[in-house]
């Protein structure tokens, strides 16, 4: 394993302290429940935005807490969601008379963690509600199944809400653009190599060297289906092929189109990625009105990307062009 | 029935057991995990586990059903992952089945079980055949169930349970998951087996050979802690 | 090789392409000469920065132009200075009555092309000046070599004398600044993988499961020497160790530390080393002022990382906690 | 000496081959530049050389001198890297060195080359000794220019300071890097030969295999384009 840690098992907490000793004016840290929060918060005037999810997803959601975004993240170890006494101790501490929102990413794990919590919370009289976010159009949705999963979307989600928040949004209408939000939005992403979880030291997957998987999860579950390696437009061709029809997206809609690494792809390739993004999208008469290109849900050091889009409106754009400051944002 | 009543001490056995053998099996669970899952399912068992014997002897042994409720709350406010919740409802649930009966008869052992599995079913939203632990610890507590009524003296029992308990797990490999991280694959996830009920399978073979020989009334020479603290 | 890439020959104008795309109303692009400038350079009231460098560093330094930042950047192809020609043509698309500052990372293919450049944007009456980054302690200066190489220290230089230009600062006032910031800067870096070019196709040196390659230029060099793979706090102080002594730091200093990921390390990681060479400086008396952890120039897929102190004084702080807004701070 | 004049004809020989080779070796150059340096060599060589083929036709051939200086010029403004200067500081030197003589002597071909050494230490500030392609442009040099005075025919000629190129880029293996990307590496960068020292050994060896046989005047029966266009 070529990574840089100490104690496997100490990679998640050791992260922690890191974000926290750079961010000494903004950020609090709660070592016990790997709680990373605002200074400033609870505010008695605003919602609190919380988001729990597993690590390896960094910069989400642990490095998106501040101003404008989220108020706390609270995350499990690396791809595991939180222990239910992570997100009862947080909501209690971030709880505000406006109440708390929690953000779930939808997967099994994450949902019953989140779910307990708020019964606990709300039995000690907290006003809590819980988002789920669904936006990977990889997974064929199916009343057999859990549904989609939450994947890099959940930016939009959290920005959105932490912008309405901020501007003093109650719950109701925090909930309400959540999930606004995560309907008009969809993912879908692929690997080109698996990633390495510290703790198992290895490969999560083997991937042969012309081979991608295509619709990957950002946990580096397998995705749609194995591929051979194409070039980079015609893999962007087919994530669009299966992103655009899914709500779908026509001609005329103005769109943020979001190109994400999922943590060892440089930033050079996904500008590769996102130009031929625009072109198939200008093609079908869809407005680029936002762009995104960078780090914002990643799987380790896992090299691929996705592509999400999200339907614009007045609503929509004006709280995503709203101003935010963030760990990562350090400049 | 024989008398196979189960004392606080054999209680703690089979509970030490599950954790020391979970934390062993680290690497290999996470392994299993990682074929169709992401990886974390070994991980997520042995924190969890560690934690729980880190707290060992102060858990509180009222009687064995308030040790398992306690032991069951640790697990689900202190593992992640999808294990934590559900690992922690079984073991809630066949606590609040044992209620406070200080010797569990073989009967009562069976309803436990029976309660973990509807705990795990409400608190998955899963059943039978969703690929999941559920489809290796079902044919386990029913072969147990058998066996137990069929006069079988409990080692053979346990193990005669271990063993379907293992053929089921195997027997996951065809099915497709409709549960849990596997199952956004969805037919890809034939041909592998489940963590989950694989890791049951580990752990139901091992409690069968832990098991001590003797037969009659394990509440009164019921076998000693491994000691291995 | 496993990259999203079309024609390797075309990945650095597709690159520049996808950014143009992604800043329709603030940035502009030449094809012809691999320029990323300002929509509204050049401006008759301030001095033009301009970093010329090769490709493979994103976002240094294609993505960091923007206001407070660098006015233009005319990239190389990957790991290439760039032809004279660019810096030439860039020169005078940017000339302003107050002039143009050239900044140039110290590698003799960058200052040649420079220098030229200089030399006939000079002779066509425009005021012109050099700017020499080399921070990189790892290369042993000597009277016969080329002295040392600049790397993600530049971050630093651009940012401030950026900012000067933005008030106003004119030429020499700019060049004694961007002098003053790179003096007291220093920088060394070490690689866990090598990185692949594009138009190579395969890693540029093979490096052992347990082995890493210590001082690492940023065209993926080979650096002071490869060693055994070790812990990441062990790493953190083997680089301190190194970067502390040379200028030397010293208790009572306060300074910027960065954390500089290559490409391929994911910035759970970064945090990781951020933490130690906190905890180290802390040590050592030395207060760290402002923290910057995250890509700032990376060797394309390079995992790996550099650790920067900047020794902080009132000027120093300022300009660096001046405002900026470039194509990578996209949010 | 013997008559050895070179008509513009041969020029264009000379050059096309050069950036024939160029682009041919591109691969082979980038990993002679891989060891301890950053690769790019062989594609900066052959991407410039492609675009000096591009316009080939059009480049002012009103003398030698001349379409050697327009050939540096287009060189230097057009490759990157370390390359583009100094390789086009060679051509533009060695243009300047012709002046304009319609037809070269062996003495105008040595000083040329001479010049072009004179401008890549200028514009390189680096000697010989230095691990760069000086170290085998100079040994070249010199090699020719005895053999010319001794009368060798001038492929005969060609081929000995061939021999002597390769000989003397092999030898930069065991030197220390005191310019370009290699010298940061220091006593490292010994045990591998310099990467523009051996492409001019490549160059030398497929010139000298390209020329005519015939002695005498070039000028008079010069070799045709290689028409490989
Ligand atoms: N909804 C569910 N109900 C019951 N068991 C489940 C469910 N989802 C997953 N499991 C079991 O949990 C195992 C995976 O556990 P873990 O790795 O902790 O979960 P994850 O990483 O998917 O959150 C599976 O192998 C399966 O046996
Ligand atoms: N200062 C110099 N003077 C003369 N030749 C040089 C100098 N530096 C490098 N070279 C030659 O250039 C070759 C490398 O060229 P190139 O790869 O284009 O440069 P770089 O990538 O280092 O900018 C070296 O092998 C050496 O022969
Ligand atoms: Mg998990
Ligand atoms: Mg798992
Ligand atoms: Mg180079
Ligand atoms: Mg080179």
């Amino acid at each position: 394993m070529k990574k840089f840690v100490n104690d496997p098992q100490r990679f998640v907490p050791e992260m922690l302290e890191g974000i926290a000793l750079a961010n000494p004016d903004t950020l609090k840290y709660v070592p016990e429940y790997n709680l990373i929060m605002r200074a400033d918060a609870p505010r008695d005037d605003k919602v609190s935005i919380v988001q729990g999810s597993g690590s390896g997803h960094e910069p989400a959601h642990v490095m998106v807490v501040g101003k404008g975004m989220l108020d706390a993240a609270c995350p499990g170890d690396v791809f595991a969601a939180p222990p239910m006494d992570y997100v009862y101790e947080t909501t209690k501490r971030l709880a505000t008379p406006k109440g708390v929102l929690l953000i779930v990413n939808n997967y099994t794990g994450d949902r019953m963690a989140f779910d307990m919590g708020r019964e606990m919370a709300e039995s000690e009289g907290i006003k809590v509600a819980v988002l789920k976010v669904d936006d990977d159009v990889a997974v064929k949705d199916s009343t057999y199944t859990v549904g989609r999963r939450g994947v890099a979307g959940n930016f939009f989600v959290m920005k959105a809400v932490g912008a309405a928040a901020e501007q003093g949004a109650d719950l109701e209408e925090v909930v309400r653009i959540g999930e606004k939000v995560n309907s008009v939005t969809r993912t879908m992403g692929v690997a080109l190599t698996a990633c390495t979880p510290p703790s198992k030291g290895s490969p999560l997957f083997e991937l042969g060297d012309d081979e991608i998987e295509f619709g990957v999860g950002i946990h580096g579950e397998p995705g749609r289906e194995r591929r051979k390696l194409e070039r980079a437009d015609r893999i962007v061709d087919d994530l669009l092929d299966a992103i655009v029809p899914d709500l779908p997206y026509r001609s005329g809609d103005r769109v943020a189109l979001m190109v994400n690494g999922l943590g060892g792809t440089p930033i050079s390739e996904l500008y590769i990625l996102f130009r031929r993004a625009y072109q198939v999208l200008a093609e079908k008469g869809i407005t680029v009105g936002r762009s995104y290109v960078n780090e914002y849900c990643t799987s380790l050091d896992m090299a691929g990307a996705s592509i999400t889009l999200v339907r614009l409106d007045d609503e929509i754009e004006a709280l995503l062009d709203a101003p935010a400051e963030v760990a990562i944002r350090v400049f | 029935m024989t008398d196979t009543s189960t004392s606080q001490q054999t209680v703690d056995l089979v509970v030490r057991t599950i954790a020391e053998t979970a934390i062993e099996n680290e690497t290999y669970f996470g392994e299993l995990d990682s074929v169709v899952g992401d990886g974390d399912f070994g991980y997520s068992l042995a924190r969890g586990f560690e934690k729980l014997l880190e707290g060992w002897d102060g858990i509180d042994r009222a009687d064995p059903g308030t040790f398992l409720k306690r032991s069951g709350m640790i697990i689900t406010s202190r593992i992640g992952g999808t294990s934590g919740p559900i690992w922690g409802t079984a073991f809630m649930r066949a606590g609040m089945a044992a209620g406070s009966a200080a010797d569990l008869t073989g009967e009562q052992v069976v309803a436990m079980l029976r309660a973990a599995v509807e705990g795990i079913k409400a608190r998955g939203q899963s059943d039978l055949g969703d690929k999941t632990l559920l489809d290796s610890l079902v044919p386990f507590t029913d072969v147990l169930e058998q066996r137990l009524q069929a006069g079988d003296p409990p080692k053979a029992a346990l193990e005669a349970a271990a063993a379907e308990c293992r053929r089921a797990a195997n027997a996951t490999a065809e099915m497709v998951a409709r549960r849990g991280r596997a199952a956004y694959t969805g037919e890809r996830s034939k041909g592998s087996v489940d963590a989950g009920a694989t890791a049951l399978a580990v752990l139901a073979e091992r409690l069968a050979a832990v098991w001590p020989a003797g037969a009659g009334s394990l509440a009164a020479d019921g076998p000693e802690g491994k000691g291995s603290e």
